[in-house]
């Protein structure tokens, strides 16, 4: 491992425990993060890209349980501190995160200045109301909202989803994390403020020289915004890489396939290719690769036994039978 | 609720013992309903139809398990022929409540409109009242009788089905379905009965059928207050209050009555936990079942 | 011309107060005028509160319009009824986002699909079912499924069931409110190369209603660009993509992330500052002066005039106005 | 916390239109469905003068429109007709007992809240323990126990049986009349403290203490029933995660967030349970001989004096409308997202 | 593994914290509210009387209910009447004489006694309070349709001249409509007359006008009613008068507990003295219990079983003497009331003038079956009996049960609707005109409002009596020989007693109704309140005479 891995996931498990019953949603993903870095989580729905991104700070629902694995921040493992120390040392003022959807991430019943001064005082101890209320409307300010004193005192109804997605963004980092989380930021937004707040983040990144996770099912986006890509299936890490070696030449079917069936504005295709089948059923236990039911290659072995990581290039993983006999095809 | 709700029903059931009970309770409320006058000890004393002037106030004993009462008669039988009246009279409550609250609610919700505006206020006025003392001035107005209790009950009842009818037509109203039932072109009157009705209603009849328990409860409240069921009907909530006289020194006289109530309704309400639980998706989504 | 969308207006009233006062209106569609050609795809774009799924509720007439008129082959239908209206109802069909909310739960799926064959034609039950099922076979949902409910359904599949209910009348005209938005990119190629198919098979036409600009480019023959109630631009796909007119189209187009990194970096990205002003009380001119990136003074006095920049390309805009 | 001077005023004016809808639904029970509404009007051993004068004064005589315009007028300047049973008019005796209930039943509220809310959460923090079910358990069986036999039990047991408790009444007239209490606002509690008569206060609060405890069971345990569901559904939500992932303490997330998304439902749904309490007041009075709204009802309902039962109904229902629209009110403080 | 749940730590035991805070707050008010049970010095002897019912008006002259229980406290009549002895003990009239066949009343006035308002009782004040009584015309007011006349002859003379005999020293010692008080309250009212309405009005505020040995000081009807000793009462400084006492209590309160249980229980807890009601299958309890003393006295009040004489089968006088004879008589006085009431002989209670103890019916299942077959109903009768009583009243209701079981011995199916009084009387009051849609058995009480059996026989079996005689019941033999009788009650009582009997016998014979049973009245009290037995009397039903209690501290 690099030593300038500011995070670094090892083998981790989890699994929800449902009415229907245990869903293992995240089955053994390693991720490597180096300071200053951003990682894209790319995947489709249910693929467990949330579910780590919770894991990371540690809020998962309360059914959410890490059945394995170790997250080392800094070399520390987040998940034997105790809830304290978590709260004490790390959230906020190390890790943060921001949602998919902003109008659920803040309490109704409370301004977003209210939230905010609670970050403030707990994280950075500043209990002077003034001062941290300063801070406050500095960082409302850092993510360009206008009228910052007005949004201080806005409950969240009263704003719009662009803006509470950036107040959100403030309030995440209004401790000076080192590392954010972002959990679909811009799913829920209209494609001018996506535009917007991805810029936002770039800069931001760039200014508070931030590293950062980004999860999304677009590729888009994560094309725009990030340095590393991780495609994710069924819980399962299928390929990590460069954005541009991930999105320019893929290795694994899966990536593969994804890229083609994308309709991209920027070029028309006669006819768009598709994945056939759908997503395995997460509560039942797979004994071979997850996507051996859908995947055009697939051979014996892979409905039999699970693929192994294989480095195929400069930082460039892939989880597949097929991907040393192919060479890097 | 399709089926698949159904069988997660039963699934919390098998798994939680306390629904068990709610079930077996309920279920034994009703057995004991309807064969109560054929598996009662003393069934002539059950009916009022005998008294005995050896067998006044005597405790509870093997063959007196509920004790007797002032006229010599077996508590037992009268408290198991109880069950009857209390069936009946949450069956007949509920139904005639649900009837009156689904057209209502149906009519204002999907229709809408001035028709639809006049109905809800004029639930809303019903509603205006605090639960019981509406059914206490119906009551009040008819007279006792068993009948009666039922109408009044049934007429304080169902503002609070209609409204709940309103609100699920209201929430399935605009779902894309019925818009698309629309676009194909069926008529208003079909839309309501294929697609709204089925739609809406199950949350409502399942309300229904678990407020058995507290109909049971509110009839024995008006019995209390002397303007339910008349004697000699052995309705539980008349028993305690006829016990009530002579509780002194015949403390049976009110306790077994008053037990079975609270058995029964404490049936009805376990079931009722266990389908609110099921049925709201965000609990149920956070609801941890270990060890399967 | 197979659908013409003559001045639409769709307000909505807002009510305030115990007695219901109107005290506004939400101005959800201003003025539109286009149409749609006989086996065309014609796609509406725009953000959020543009006004997009509003026309499409109001050509499905489960609005009934403020002002304007909408001919369907030349025919007045904006406040057709009863016999005329289901004649109507034949002709134009729906298909929704959310699959599994636009299928009624109750109802098996061959339920769903025979449903309108049994209301509009006059033949039998087993007919119907007969029908139904090739239908379903049709869009790929095999005949095994036919008896199930919906919610027991991929959302794939389920977006199959509504595709099939929707052409089971052979309609003219199918309107596709963000037919794909809700599923994911591997299903949302499935259900785009499904509806091409019945496209070319059926000769219908499609109105796509879309925010995802890469969907429409990929199936639209034209495109219509709404903000905030009004139409801004029109013309071919390609043209409108090539060489977008209307500075909202530019910065719409240029807002699509783009997974090909060599043409992200090309695009020059032009961000729009702030967001939509309410409908309730839209800014006056040009609507989207406020936001503007080559907003003149005029734009905040008079509304833009329509303007032909070349065939079939309209756009709104003070910009390209002969003054 | 934001106070909303219009829904304030939304609220005040809609309650005008809750209290004449009470009063038509009245005017509907009292008047259109009796077949002789005079004859419940003046009671037993009513000659046929008193028939006829009863007939009169209730406008039975004019059509209906008329009689609805007079029961108003009647109802809103006090003429609220005479108990047959007491042969004294009913307005002036149910406001003369409303102290006694409201001091009562106010007593019952806050234990029923004081105890049920930090149930519910304890119930719902520890989800699946002994103490969630044992929470689960009293508050089913608490909810469905009939409040009248719970009464009578309780009664037997702690009064006749341990002799712990008085039975019944307000006050010992011994201890009232030797040390010269004099009822003032009719709030005996209030009014002891007042005077400095501590043996006075002390038999006040014994003689409450067990009809309060009954009264407040239901609304405790539906309290503590509603609190529980409420902290479980507010719990999984993301607004929670989202504060604790940011930064906050999770004691300061539930004590300061979570509990406030708990109490603003807990208190909207307050109304509700005031009208349970308030209808089970009737019994439980009754029992404890508490000389309040709810034992002269009782008492009416037991001897059918129509007139009395009648205007009790009316009396209640406007002050459980009063009530709820000052719970919608104190609601709107706490959720600024109450509509106007 | 670790499990991820929520508020794991500290704030739970932050909860439990507070859960222990309030069970410790309640357990401290708890204990003081257990531990402290300090009786405070008393300085005034005391004794609280439960009452079953609330207060009725206190309006002495129209009252006609249950402030009987101490209008005969604060107010006097001219005469008291002990029916027992058959003896009228002197009140506001010292002594009497009747003249004239019993056509005129000479009534001398006590000197020295005075109202609570200082003025002195006079022959005016009792011609202007029995005067204002009969113009009032409510209540009890018609004890006084015999009197034609009423003349002040003096200050303290004053004679009444009736328009026919009539006892008008039972009258003037009736317990409702008899009692004298002073003109003063027109001026106390600042009303124009004594019949203007703001006089009752006034005195419903809590205000009296007495001159009895006991002042209004709290008058709340629905729930007490204190009464304050006043020392002037003329009573207390009369030497030898047999009603009072010299330890009477100082302040009398008359508490309304609507149920026996409770009333016993308070008893119990000392927390009344005077227990009206007690459930009476524990009265055997109680008369072993040391605390207390249970009084029983006999009372002049009846329970009857109304007849509906005009619809079949019952017009059938076989029929109906069958039903007579299929009722258990002496299980109703054993399950119904505990053994405490006389099976009744004829309309009229034990122990009153007029009362004849040859006139019970037999149980006997065979001679009612003969009868009823004897009647045309071998098998039975073909459709159920509705028998009507009073909701609430458990007397009643296990009465009705039990005559329920016996009658379906015979064939006879009876259907038991209890029913508010006002419905159930409304219902009966159409049987004059339409015998055929209304109740066949009727539960009803009586008792009389002055001391005579023509009260019992003219109301519930005279045919102009429409309001109260509800077997509708006719027969002019029967309704001559009362009303001679009557007449001469007031001057040939033996000859009086003789046409009553006779019209009894007449009733025996016809069975219009069926008296059940005659109550015994039975008052539990603490054992410091003495001579409660002597307080007591049944003219004067419910009243606890106070001044003559004797309270032991």
């Amino acid at each position: 491992m690099s030593g300038t891995a500011i995070l670094a996931v090892n083998d981790l498990h989890i699994d929800y425990y449902t009415f229907e019953g245990v869903v293992r949603a995240v089955r053994g993903v390693s991720i490597e993060l180096c300071r200053g870095e951003s990682l894209c989580i790319v995947g489709e729905s249910g693929s467990g890209k949330s579910t780590i991104g919770l894991a990371i700070v540690r809020a998962l629902p309360p059914n959410g349980i890490v059945a394995r694995g170790e997250i080392l921040y800094n070399n520390v493992d987040i998940l034997r501190l105790s809830e304290e120390e978590m709260s004490k040392r790390i959230r906020g003022k190390e890790i943060s995160i921001v949602f998919q959807d902003p109008a659920a991430t803040f309490n109704p019943l409370f301004t977003i200045g209210e939230v905010m001064l609670d970050v403030i005082a707990a994280q950075l101890g500043v209990r002077d109301r003034r001062r941290a209320y300063e801070h406050g409307i500095k960082m409302l300010k850092l993510v360009e909202l206008p009228d910052p004193e007005r949004v201080m005192n806005s409950y969240p109804h009263e704003l719009s989803g662009g803006m509470l997605q950036r107040a959100a963004i403030a309030v995440a980092l209004s401790a000076n994390p080192k590392l954010l989380i972002a959990d679909e930021p811009t799913t829920m937004l209209d494609v001018t403020i996506q535009a917007q707040v991805l810029d936002l983040l770039k800069r931001l990144r760039k200014e508070l020289s931030l590293s950062m996770i980004f999860i999304t099912h677009n590729l888009g986006v994560a094309a725009e915004v990030c340095d590393r890509i991780m495609v994710l299936y069924a819980g399962t890490m299928f390929e990590e890489g460069y954005a541009d070696t991930i999105l320019t030449n893929p290795i694994h079917p899966y990536t593969r396939k994804l890229l083609e069936c994308i309709p991209r504005a920027s070029r028309r295709v006669s006819r768009l290719r598709y994945i056939p089948g759908s997503l395995p059923d997460l509560k039942t236990p797979v004994s071979g690769c997850p996507f051996e039911p859908r995947c055009d290659y697939a051979t014996k072995i892979c409905s039999v036994s699970p693929p192994l990581v294989r480095v195929v290039g400069h930082r460039h993983r892939v989880a597949c039978h097929l991907a040393q006999e192919k060479g890097g095809v | 609720m399709g089926l698949n709700e159904i069988a997660s029903v039963l699934k919390l059931i098998k798994s939680n013992p306390l629904s068990m009970l709610g079930i077996i309770i309920v279920a034994t409320f009703i057995v004991i309903g309807v064969a109560s006058p054929y598996i009662a000890p003393y069934p002539s004393d059950a009916w009022g139809y005998s008294y005995n002037l050896e067998t006044r106030l005597l405790p509870p004993s093997p063959r007196y398990p509920f004790g007797t009462d002032e006229m010599g008669r077996d508590l037992f039988s009268r408290v198991l022929l109880g069950a009857r009246f209390s069936l009946i009279i949450a069956v007949g409550v509920v139904s005639i409540a649900l009837v009156i609250g689904v057209v209502v609610g149906l009519t204002a919700g999907y229709m809408g409109g001035f028709a639809g505006m006049v109905l809800m206020r004029l639930t809303d006025m019903f509603l205006a009242f605090p639960p019981l003392l509406l059914a206490i001035a119906f009551a009040a107005t008819l007279g006792r009788g068993l009948f009666n209790v039922i109408i009044a009950l049934a007429l304080s009842w169902w503002p609070w089905y209609a409204r709940l009818v309103y609100i699920q037509v209201n929430s399935v109203k605009n779902l894309p379905f019925i818009d698309a039932a629309r676009i194909i072109g069926l008529s208003p009157v079909k839309i309501m009965f294929k697609h709204v009705l089925p739609n809406s209603i199950t949350p409502v009849v399942i309300q229904a059928a678990l407020d058995m328990g507290s109909a049971v409860l509110e009839a024995a409240g008006l019995s209390f207050l002397g303007i339910g069921v008349p004697p000699p009907t052995p309705e539980w909530g008349l028993l305690v209050s006829q016990g009530w006289a002579l509780i002194n020194s015949a403390w049976w006289l009110s306790f077994f009555p008053g037990i079975a109530i609270v058995v029964t309704v404490v049936g009805f309400n376990l079931l009722a936990d266990t389908f609110q639980e099921v049925m709201d998706p965000r609990l149920r989504s956070t609801m941890v079942m270990r060890g399967m | 011309m197979l659908l013409d969308i003559l001045r639409l207006k769709m307000y909505f009233p807002i009510r305030r107060g115990v007695l219901g006062r109107v005290i506004g209106y939400v101005k959800a569609v201003d003025d539109i005028t286009f149409s749609i050609n006989s086996n065309e795809v014609y796609s509406l774009v725009g953000e959020s509160g543009s006004g997009k799924s509003t026309v499409a509720r109001c050509i499905l007439k489960l609005y009934e319009p403020t002002e304007g008129r909408i001919l369907f082959e030349g025919r007045d239908v904006t406040r057709t009824r009863g016999r005329e209206l289901l004649e109507y109802r034949k002709m134009v069909q729906a298909v929704f986002q959310n699959p599994y909310l636009s299928l009624n739960p109750r109802m098996s799926i061959a339920d769903i699909v025979a449903e309108p064959i049994l209301e509009h034609t006059g033949v039998g039950k087993d007919e119907a079912y007969r029908a139904a099922l090739e239908l379903l076979e049709r869009v790929g949902i095999s005949r095994e499924l036919a008896r199930r409910y919906p919610s027991s359904l991929s959302g794939g599949q389920a977006q199959r069931v509504a595709i099939a209910r929707a052409i089971a009348l052979k309609p003219k005209l199918v309107v596709l409110d963000e037919p794909t938005s809700s599923l994911d990119v591997s299903l949302q190629a499935q259900i785009l190369n499904l509806l091409e198919d019945l496209y070319s098979e059926y000769r219908m036409s499609y109105l796509l209603i879309s925010h995802d600009l890469s969907v429409v480019r990929y199936v639209s023959d034209r495109v219509g660009v709404m903000y905030l109630g009004k139409l801004v631009e029109e013309g071919y796909t390609e043209n409108l993509f090539e060489n977008p007119l209307h500075p909202y189209t530019q910065a719409l187009i240029s807002s699509i992330p783009e997974p090909d990194p060599a043409y992200g970096k090309l695009n020059r990205r032009i961000t729009l500052p702030g967001e939509p002003p309410s409908a309730v009380s839209p800014p006056p001119g040009c609507r989207l002066n406020p936001r503007c990136p080559r907003f003149m003074d005029l734009c905040r006095r008079e509304e833009p005039p329509v303007v032909e920049v070349e065939k079939g390309h309209t756009v709104s805009c003070w910009l390209y106005a002969k003054v | 916390m934001p106070i909303n001077r219009e829904y304030i005023i939304k609220r005040a004016l809609s309650l005008v239109f809750v209290v004449l809808g009470v009063v038509v639904v009245t005017f509907i029970i009292t008047r259109v469905i009796p077949a002789r509404p005079e004859l419940l009007w003046t009671g037993p051993h009513a000659t046929i003068e008193q028939i006829e004068r009863a007939r009169r004064e209730l406008h039975l005589d004019k059509p209906i429109h008329v009689q609805l315009w007079h029961y108003f007028v009647d109802l809103f300047s006090g003429n609220w007709g005479v108990s047959w049973r007491t042969k004294m008019p009913v307005l002036p005796s149910i406001l003369s007992s409303l102290p006694a209930t409201i001091e009562l039943v106010v007593s019952a509220f806050i234990l029923a809240t004081a105890v049920g809310i930090p149930l519910g959460i304890s119930a719902a923090i520890r989800r699946g323990s002994g103490v969630d079910s044992v929470v689960r358990i009293f508050s089913v069986v608490g909810a469905s126990t009939p409040v009248f036999w719970l009464a009578l039990l309780l009664q037997l047991a702690f009064c006749n049986w341990l002799g712990l408790l008085p039975a019944a009444k307000r006050v010992d007239e011994y201890i009232a009349i030797s040390t010269g209490f004099k009822p003032l606002t009719g709030f005996y509690t209030i009014d002891s403290v007042v005077q400095g008569n501590i043996p006075v206060l002390i038999d006040v609060l014994r003689r409450m203490f067990l009809p309060a405890v009954v009264l407040s069971l239901y609304p405790m345990c539906l309290s503590a029933r509603m609190t529980r569901a409420l902290t479980l559904e507010v719990l999984s939500e993301l607004h929670v995660r989202s504060s604790i992932a940011w930064g906050i303490p999770r004691s300061r997330v539930l004590y300061k967030y979570v509990l406030r998304n708990v109490i603003a439902p807990v208190v909207a749904s307050l109304g509700l349970s005031f009208g349970y309490t308030i209808v089970g007041a009737f019994m439980v009075e009754i029992i404890f001989v508490w000389p309040g709204i709810g034992y002269y009802t009782a008492m009416s309902l037991l001897s059918y004096d129509y007139p009395a039962i009648i205007g009790s109904v009316i009396f209640v229902a406007i002050i459980y409308s009063v009530i709820n629209t000052a719970i919608d009110i104190l609601h709107a403080t706490i959720d600024p997202r109450v509509e106007l | 593994m670790r499990k991820m749940r929520i508020f794991r730590y500290g704030i739970s035991r932050a909860v439990l914290v507070i859960i222990i805070a309030i069970a410790v707050a309640v357990g401290v008010v708890g204990y003081y509210a257990l531990a402290i049970r300090e009786q405070p010095q008393t300085r005034k002897t005391m004794t609280i009387f439960a009452s079953i019912s609330e207060m009725t008006t206190a309006d002495p002259s129209t009252e006609f209910s249950n402030s009987i229980r101490w209008l005969p406290l604060v107010y006097e009549t001219l005469l008291w009447y002990d029916p027992i002895k058959n003896e009228f003990i002197p009140a506001l009239a010292e002594r009497y004489e009747s003249r004239d066949d019993g056509m005129t009343w000479v009534f001398y006035i006590r000197r020295g006694a005075k109202f609570h308002d200082n003025t002195p009782v006079t022959a005016h004040a009792v011609k202007l309070s029995i005067e204002r009584t009969i113009a009032l015309g409510q209540g009890a007011a018609f004890i006084w349709a015999p009197v034609n006349e009423i003349e002040v002859v003096d200050d303290y003379t004053v004679v009444f001249k009736l328009k026919y005999p009539a006892p008008l020293n039972k009258i003037a010692a009736s317990g409702y409509g008899a009692y004298i008080f002073s003109p003063k309250v027109v001026e106390l009212a600042g009303a124009k007359n004594l019949t203007d309405p703001k006089v009752a009005e006034w005195l419903n505020r809590g205000n009296d006008a007495g001159s009895g040995p006991y002042r209004l000081i709290k008058w709340e009807p629905e729930t007490e009613v204190v009464l304050e000793k006043w020392p002037e009462w003329w009573g207390w400084k009369l030497p030898g008068y047999p009603l009072k006492s010299d330890k009477a209590p100082d302040i009398y309160i008359l508490k309304i507990i609507k149920d026996a249980v409770t009333q016993e229980r308070l008893l119990l807890a000392g927390d009344i003295d005077v227990a009206q009601y007690v459930p009476l299958e524990d009265l055997e309890k109680l008369k072993g219990d040391p605390k207390v003393q249970v009084v029983i006295k006999p009372s002049f009040q009846n329970l009857l079983m109304l007849i509906n004489t005009k619809k079949p089968p019952l017009n059938n006088v076989l029929v109906r003497r069958a039903i007579a004879h299929a009722i258990p008589y002496e299980d109703i006085v054993k399950i119904a009331r505990s053994g405490l009431a006389r099976i009744a002989s004829g309309p009229i209670p034990h122990g009153m003038w007029g009362h004849f103890d040859n006139l019970t019916y037999t149980y006997d299942l065979d001679l009612a079956k003969r009868l009823l077959a004897e009647a045309g109903y071998p098998n039975g009768v073909d459709r159920p009996l509705l028998l009507v009583y009073t909701a609430g009243d458990i007397y009643e209701k296990r009465t009705a049960e039990l005559i329920a079981v016996n009658l379906a011995k015979i064939g006879i199916n009876v259907e038991i609707r209890p029913m508010s009084w006002e419905e159930q009387w409304a219902l009966a009051q159409r049987g004059w005109e339409d015998p055929e849609a209304v109740q066949d058995l009727f539960l009803f009480y009586w008792w009389p409002t002055y001391i005579t059996p023509f009260d019992f026989l003219y109301n519930m079996f005279h045919s102009e009596s429409k309001a109260f005689n509800l077997c509708y019941y006719e027969n002019q033999e029967f309704e001559k020989l009362i009303m001679e009788a009557s007449v001469l009650e007031g001057y040939d009582q033996a000859r009086a007693l003789e046409m009553y009997y006779k019209a009894q016998q007449i009733l025996y014979r016809d069975v219009p109704a069926v008296p059940l049973w005659d109550m015994i009245y039975v008052e539990v009290g603490s054992r410091k309140v003495g001579n409660l037995d002597k307080a007591i009397n049944p003219a004067y039903p419910t009243a606890v005479f106070a001044q003559v209690l004797s309270i032991e501290e």
